[in-house]
């Protein structure tokens, strides 16, 4: 295993950018999640670090050596596609046993080959298809059969592109799982790239969000959480997404526009911001608790009343868009606490977890006021320990 | 399109002219005269080529097929093996033409009609074999070149100026076997009718509408009448001469097309409608195997094509008919003329052969009497040597009513009816062209006088 | 099979039969005169033009064609035109896809400059008529030493194999993702190997049908063989033409009966490779 | 992993794991497609030489009797363009190769479609479908005239059409030429559609089957735009080849009736061959390349966006 140094690695296709002048560092053994909507450069990451695509510009480094030129046979990394890419005419056994046949992965004898598929195909629930063809496969066996090719063999470092996409909910709980296990027990570098922010949290040892081929942020899950760099990270964080209200500076209160007056904050802590500037706050559904009638709010807690637009039951979970003047508030509930529509709610916030954006545009993104995290180039000495929820 | 133009440029840059020469572009006629002839020196011995492998290129034919047991005896003779590649007919000048074009001398000995002795000799493509005949030390003391018929022997002649008759300049191929254009006819249904054929055109117009019943298959009369120059020279230019037409006259050392001239349109027309009214459904397709089919078949009541081309119908088990067909020379011109066109399938040397003696010697040998004697004993052809004729080729001919008769009475008068011109294959063609057309509704004077035309400027160009 | 576009049983009846029915109405029209060659083959000589359907059948066509008879007939030996006609095209097409894999592989996979040019390039071979290019050809083709060889008839076949393998193969390529064989590349295979491992077996239909393809233009061409051969290289489809004859006397049934031998190697070699045609180019997971 | 996953274990030693590994320079990889298709251009320089050595002599005066020819400039080009016989040529051609190669297309595509279906009676015809393609075109020609012949032909007998319809007459013979192109390569369209037919994915036709699309639904929109490229490469080659077609031509009318089918390379081989007019007949030759070139040049690109559009209805 080994570390993974990417440094102002650009990567075109034609006109088109795929990555630019990205700079990541992954320590030795760390689970590192890159993050992000497709069209990213999430993919093009992978395959830049695997020398599948040229880059145009950076350098990518495994162990310390730099990898510029080199053939993707001779770097030593293993990745997962997407789209599986399993060899069509070759069984599951075949596609598996392909890494260790090579000869640039250590040398297997026959019952070693047998018995890394054995120990692999088990542990992903799918020992019973070997001799079956990828074609004879579900989407699902087939993305653990992908993902079984990865981890069959040794390699410096494994690239994982969205392992997980095709696997039906349960499944996917039951394989992040393993991997969690994976990347905690073992001393595997891995690169997991994912939309999905839960797998990205719940993996993640640090995550890297990417857009439009540029990084945005890394950290820990706990800083991408607790302080997102920006917008655009603290929106591609939490289902639903994320409250952003416009907001003036008024008295050494952040008052939300359009809400009359209810919501209104004091300014953080460290921000030097004036009277009548602008700004956003953003506030998440899961942070928004619905208080009784009676509650009065903790210390540190906004307290705002508003009315009950619209419920919508998601399982357990109910979603409210609560009216306080003319903002919508979006939050989520336990259905134990659900309220019918027109109802009137008080809603508590602890203040601690309204974050402060710079004004916008709608649909601009908009960088963190104070408190952000700096951007990162050395991964943390420690390993992060926070899980965000 | 970079790539391309480049590569396009690179290619000419390179290309052109040192190739160019090799294919004899630029090559002129001076190169092949040579002396090869005159290298020849002492007696004269067969044996002279010994060890020499020779190749020929030939299409398949009596002639060809007679010879082909007989190449043995030649090898024994001379110690010279041959390579003898047959060429079907419909591709036979494709071949040739493009490896004379090529100059390369791949085939040494080849097999030629007379109208191509206009085309490949200017070219220089031909070896002249005069020098070859006079010189004693190459040809042998009994081969007798005039034994040969006169008229075949000055029809493989000319010098290649325009409007100069045959018979004149150099000895470009010695023929090898000849036809004559004749009429056959199915005795049988003729006898059965009690009728006779016809003994003037107009006659013969009458006689193949009668005998033309399309709900029976039967027709009346068939010649050829594809798209080629081949339509024209059998059947249609031996009548076409019988009733006074001519293709060219020379005025003033320029040849001027006369395939317009009144008697030529009005027998044109006829002939036309002969075709439409008693001859082959798709005669525009027809060529003579086409036409001696339907003879042989009882679909065709005459054909009006080379004697020796109806002749095989009428062998035993050859054809439907065998046994039935007859011969009889065709309708006389109104002055009785019976002009008649002839082809010969002649031996001709190419110029850039590597072992001309050999290749002499095979010319030599093949028309020579000997062989062509035991060629007529094995299978049919007309023979080119009187004395075999004469001699073996006569007792042959028991069971062919009407061959030798005919034979005999349009010999005299049979000779290429056709002016030696350097674009024959081309106005030739235009000419089957024009006759097409006419077949397809168009007038036929309109037609004619287009083509006459067309062709005076074509030869004077 | 991939693609079974009907959907469910119901039309079954009716839509198939009338499908059916097409079908048949065209290979009526497909098999007829390849049955009635075969007619033509098995007719005398007397019967071949004078019959139809009530003759006495005879084999002795197949045989006169392959004897010493067929051979004076035509001066070709028709079995030694068989070999070298299965050396020329064999040959011919062996060195197309040798040399027209790599180049369609580059083609379909890479977009990289002039590459469609060069394809372009690959097709425009077959642009110019022969006969343009025959003339020449078979001066250089004396010069050389090319003339009436094996040799000169797998390079000059070229111009009608080269573009069908390049431009049916690119196809292919241009359709197999190209993560297979980056995939391979990552589990420690060489370019050369992942493609050899990869991409070649996949692209079998394609290279099966460009092969076949190939290999039957190759056999039925005229024009090439019959000038840039005599009697040593020469082809079967000359030799066939060569029954034609000429002096009065065509025998078409033995032209029957030679293209129905001759057609022997090319319909041996479908049978062989129709397997590889139905199998299709994606064994069902190429893509997501 | 709680069992002992393999990826844990000490990594063994790869050759990776030792020294430094080669590098391959960037310029190197970018020249990897050239080097791959360097044989495959030596062919095409080598096999294009003669014909620019005839495209050489269509700017020569060179024939049989003029066989010192000179330059002449465009002389043949004036000569040709202006002689109403090529332009009916042009027409000829054209109207062969496009119908021809229109109801190839539309047959071949027909036929690949209803075999596809796999019934028994296709998995039957599928085995023969490619017979007439084993007979040589030569041949194939020489059997059509044959059972055209209206005096003893099999076709008017069977068709009950008397001896007295003619196939090959001036207002048919070029409709009979084309019927004998359609026998002999619809197949070839046939098996090109029907390889690439079976090398679709089948997902996309299993999901728009489940959101019950119609079967001209999924022709239309699905299976047409994917199948594009392959149909196009064999309209590509069957325009190509129908536009120089000669030996069907040839066998059966030589050009005939008149010039009813005088295609352009009959024209040439007229010219060429049978009048030894080698620069009339190059330049002929030249002009059908012309033609051939920007109709392929046109196809190509067509090609071209069907190929992208195919990659993103699959992808």
């Amino acid at each position: 295993m080994a570390t993974l140094e990417i440094t102002g690695v650009t990567t075109r296709y034609g006109k088109v950018v795929g990555v630019e002048d990205l700079d990541l560092s992954v320590g030795d053994g760390e689970f590192f999640v890159v993050l992000g909507p497709s069209g990213a450069g999430k993919t093009t990451t992978l395959k830049s670090v695997a020398g599948l695509v040229d880059i145009d510009a950076g350098r990518v480094a495994i162990a310390g050596r730099d990898l510029t030129g080199v053939e993707p046979y001779h770097r030593n990394v293993a990745m997962a596609f997407e789209s599986y890419a399993l060899y069509p005419q070759k069984t599951v056994f075949e596609n598996l046993a392909s890494p260790l046949r090579s000869g640039r992965t250590g040398s297997y004898s026959k019952a070693d080959q047998e018995r890394r598929i054995e120990l692999v195909t088990t542990t992903l629930g799918i020992n019973h298809l070997l001799q079956r063809f990828p074609r004879e496969l579900s989407n699902g066996q087939r993305q653990r059969v992908a993902l079984g090719r990865v981890l069959v063999r040794p390699a410096d470092v494994y690239l994982l592109d969205e392992p997980l996409s095709h696997l039906d909910a349960k499944l996917r709980a039951a394989m992040r799982a393993e991997l969690k296990q994976l990347g905690e027990e073992s001393n595997t570098t891995a690169l997991y790239v994912t939309h999905d922010y839960q797998e990205a949290l719940d993996l993640g040892e640090r995550i890297a969000v990417l857009r439009h081929g540029r990084l945005v942020q890394v950290g820990t899950p706990e800083q991408i959480w607790r302080e997102p760099a920006d917008t655009f990270v603290a929106k591609a964080l939490g289902q639903p997404e994320i409250n952003l209200l416009d907001a003036v500076v008024d008295d050494g209160s952040l008052v939300g526009a359009g809400a009359g007056g209810a919501v209104a904050v004091p300014v953080p802590a460290g921000l030097d911001l004036a009277a009548g500037e602008r700004v956003r706050l953003g506030i998440r559904p899961r942070d928004i608790d619905r208080a009784g009638p009676d509650d009065r709010p903790a210390p540190g807690h906004l307290a705002v009343r508003g009315r009950v637009h619209l419920a919508e039951r998601l399982g357990r979970l109910v979603e409210l868009a609560v009216h306080v003047g003319d903002t919508e508030l979006i939050m989520v509930a336990s259905s134990d606490h659900a309220a019918e529509e027109g109802d009137l709610v008080d809603l508590h916030v602890d203040l601690a977890d309204v974050h402060v954006f710079a004004a916008g545009a709608p649909g601009e993104d908009t960088p963190r006021l104070g408190g952000g995290v700096p951007r990162q180039r050395r991964p943390a000495e420690e390993p992060a320990t926070g899980r965000a929820r | 399109m970079t790539t391309r133009r480049s590569l396009l440029a690179a290619g000419l840059g390179a290309a052109s002219l040192p190739v160019l020469n090799a294919c004899g572009v630029g090559g002129g006629t001076a190169d092949n005269s040579g002396d090869a002839a005159g290298e020849v020196t002492g007696g004269f011995d067969w044996k002279k080529a010994s060890g020499t492998k020779l190749k020929i290129l030939q299409t398949p034919h009596p002639y060809q097929q007679a010879f082909q047991p007989l190449l043995k005896d030649f090898t024994a003779l001379t110690g010279i093996e041959v390579q003898a590649d047959l060429v079907a007919e419909a591709d036979y000048f494709t071949k040739l033409n493009t490896e004379l074009a090529g100059r390369t001398g791949a085939h040494d000995v080849f097999m030629t009609g007379a109208y191509f002795i206009w085309q490949y000799g200017p070219p220089g493509w031909m070896e002249d074999l005069n020098p070859w005949l006079q010189n004693t030390s190459a040809t042998s003391p009994d081969y007798d070149f005039d034994d040969i018929y006169e008229g075949l022997r000055t029809s493989t002649r000319w010098d290649f100026k325009p409007g100069s008759p045959l018979g004149t300049g150099g000895q470009w191929a010695i023929p090898w076997g000849f036809e004559t254009n004749v009429l056959a006819y199915n005795k049988r249904i003729f006898d059965q009718r009690g009728i006779k054929p016809a003994e003037s055109f107009d006659e013969l117009i009458q006689l193949a509408t009668d005998l033309t019943d399309r709900s029976k298959n039967q027709y009346g009369i068939a010649f050829r009448g594809s798209k080629s120059w081949a339509s024209i020279h059998p059947g249609y230019m031996t009548q076409f001469s019988r009733e006074g037409g001519k293709d060219y006259t020379a005025e003033g050392g320029k040849l001027v097309a006369a395939m317009n001239s009144p008697q030529a349109v009005e027998f044109t027309r006829k002939w036309v409608n002969l075709a439409k009214a008693a001859g082959p459904t798709s005669w525009t397709t027809y060529e003579y195997p086409d036409a001696t089919r339907d003879l042989g078949n009882g679909n065709a009541v005459m054909v009006y094509d080379a004697d020796s081309a109806t002749y095989p119908k009428n062998r035993p088990g050859a054809s439907k008919e065998a046994g039935n067909l007859a011969w009889h020379p065709g309708p006389p011109g109104p002055d009785g003329s019976y002009a008649t066109n002839l082809w010969t399938w002649s031996l001709a040397m190419n110029a850039a052969s590597k072992q001309k003696l050999a290749a002499w010697l095979f010319i030599q040998w093949a028309t020579g009497k000997e062989a062509m004697s035991n060629a007529t004993k094995s299978a049919f052809a007309d023979p080119t040597r009187k004395s075999v004729f004469d001699g073996s080729f006569k007792q042959t001919l028991g069971g062919f009513p009407g061959y030798l008769e005919t034979f005999e009475k349009v010999v005299d008068q049979t000779k290429i009816q056709f002016t030696p011109q350097t674009k024959f294959f081309e106005t030739t063609e235009d000419w089957a062209v024009a006759l097409q057309d006419i077949y397809a509704g168009q007038d036929a004077k309109a037609r004619l006088d287009a083509l006459a035309e067309s062709n005076t400027k074509k030869l004077a160009s | 099979m991939a693609t079974e576009i009907k959907p469910g049983r119901k039309r079954l009846t009716l839509g198939s039969v009338g499908a059916d029915l097409l079908l048949v109405f065209w290979f009526v029209f497909s098999l007829f005169p390849i049955a009635w060659m075969v007619l033509l083959a098995l007719k005398t000589d007397t019967e071949q033009t004078t019959t139809y359907f009530a003759f006495s059948p005879t084999f002795d066509n197949f045989g006169t064609v392959m004897s010493q008879r067929g051979t004076d007939l035509t001066s070709v030996d028709f079995a030694g035109a068989l070999v070298s006609s299965v050396l020329n095209c064999g040959g011919a097409v062996l060195v197309s896809l040798l040399i027209g894999i790599p180049a369609a592989y580059a083609a379909g996979r890479w977009k990289y400059r002039g590459s469609e040019d060069l394809m372009f390039q690959m097709l425009s071979f077959r642009f110019a008529p022969e006969l343009m290019v025959v003339v020449p050809l078979f001066v250089i083709y004396n010069q050389t030493g090319l003339f009436d060889t094996t040799y000169g008839m797998i390079w000059v076949l070229q111009l009608v194999t080269m573009p069908l393998v390049v431009w049916i193969l690119r196809s292919y390529f241009q359709d197999l993702s190209a993560e297979l064989e980056q995939a391979a590349l990552l589990d420690g295979y060489t370019r050369r190997r992942a493609f050899v491992m990869v991409a070649l077996p996949l692209v079998r239909p394609g290279i099966a049908a460009a092969a076949l393809l190939a290999f039957i233009f190759a056999w039925n061409n005229y024009v090439f063989p019959l000038i840039l051969t005599d009697s040593n290289a020469t082809t079967v489809t000359v030799a066939v033409t060569k029954f034609l004859g000429g002096g009065g006397q065509a025998y078409y049934n033995l032209t029957a009966a030679a293209a129905l031998i001759g057609a022997l190697p090319p319909l041996l070699l479908a049978l062989t490779i129709q397997r590889y045609l139905v199998r299709g180019l994606s064994f069902g997971a190429v893509k997501a | 992993m709680t069992t002992t996953a393999p990826s844990r274990q000490a990594p063994p030693a790869g050759p990776a794991q030792h020294g430094t590994p080669p590098v391959v320079p960037r310029w190197r990889r970018r020249l990897r497609p050239y080097l791959l298709s360097v044989p495959a251009v030596a062919i095409i320089i080598g096999i294009l030489y003669p014909f620019f050595l005839g495209v050489y002599y269509a700017f020569l005066n060179y024939s049989a009797v003029n066989p010192n020819p000179v330059l002449v400039g465009f002389d043949n080009f004036r000569s040709v363009l202006s002689d109403p016989e090529f332009w009916t040529s042009v027409r000829v051609t054209a109207t062969y190769a496009f119908v021809a190669t229109g109801l190839e297309t539309v047959l071949g595509i027909g036929i690949a479609l209803l075999l596809n279906r796999s019934s028994i009676v296709g998995r039957i015809f599928e085995k023969v479908l490619i017979l007439p393609l084993m007979i040589a075109p030569v041949i194939a020609a020489v059997i059509w005239k044959l059972m055209f012949n209206p005096q003893f032909g099999v076709l008017n007998h069977v068709l009950g059409l008397g001896s007295t319809f003619d196939w090959l007459s001036r207002d048919r013979a070029l409709w009979s030429t084309i019927l004998v192109d359609l026998w002999i390569y619809t197949p070839f369209v046939a098996i090109l559609v029907l390889a690439g037919l079976r090398s679709l994915p089948k997902e996309p036709f299993e999901a728009s089957e489940v959101d019950g699309a119609g079967w001209f639904y999924m022709f239309r929109r699905l299976m047409l735009p994917m199948m594009w490229p392959y149909i196009l490469v064999a309209v590509i080659f069957r325009l190509m080849d129908c536009l120089k077609i000669f030996d069907i031509v040839y066998v059966l009318t030589a050009g005939g009736p008149g010039d009813a089918t005088r295609t352009l390379q009959v024209g040439a081989f007229e010219d060429s061959i049978t009048n030894l007019n080698y620069s009339r007949g190059s330049t002929y030759m030249f002009l059908l390349w012309i033609l051939v070139f920007a109709v392929a040049r046109y196809l190509v690109s067509v090609l071209g966006k069907a190929q992208r559009r195919a990659a993103g209805a699959e992808g």
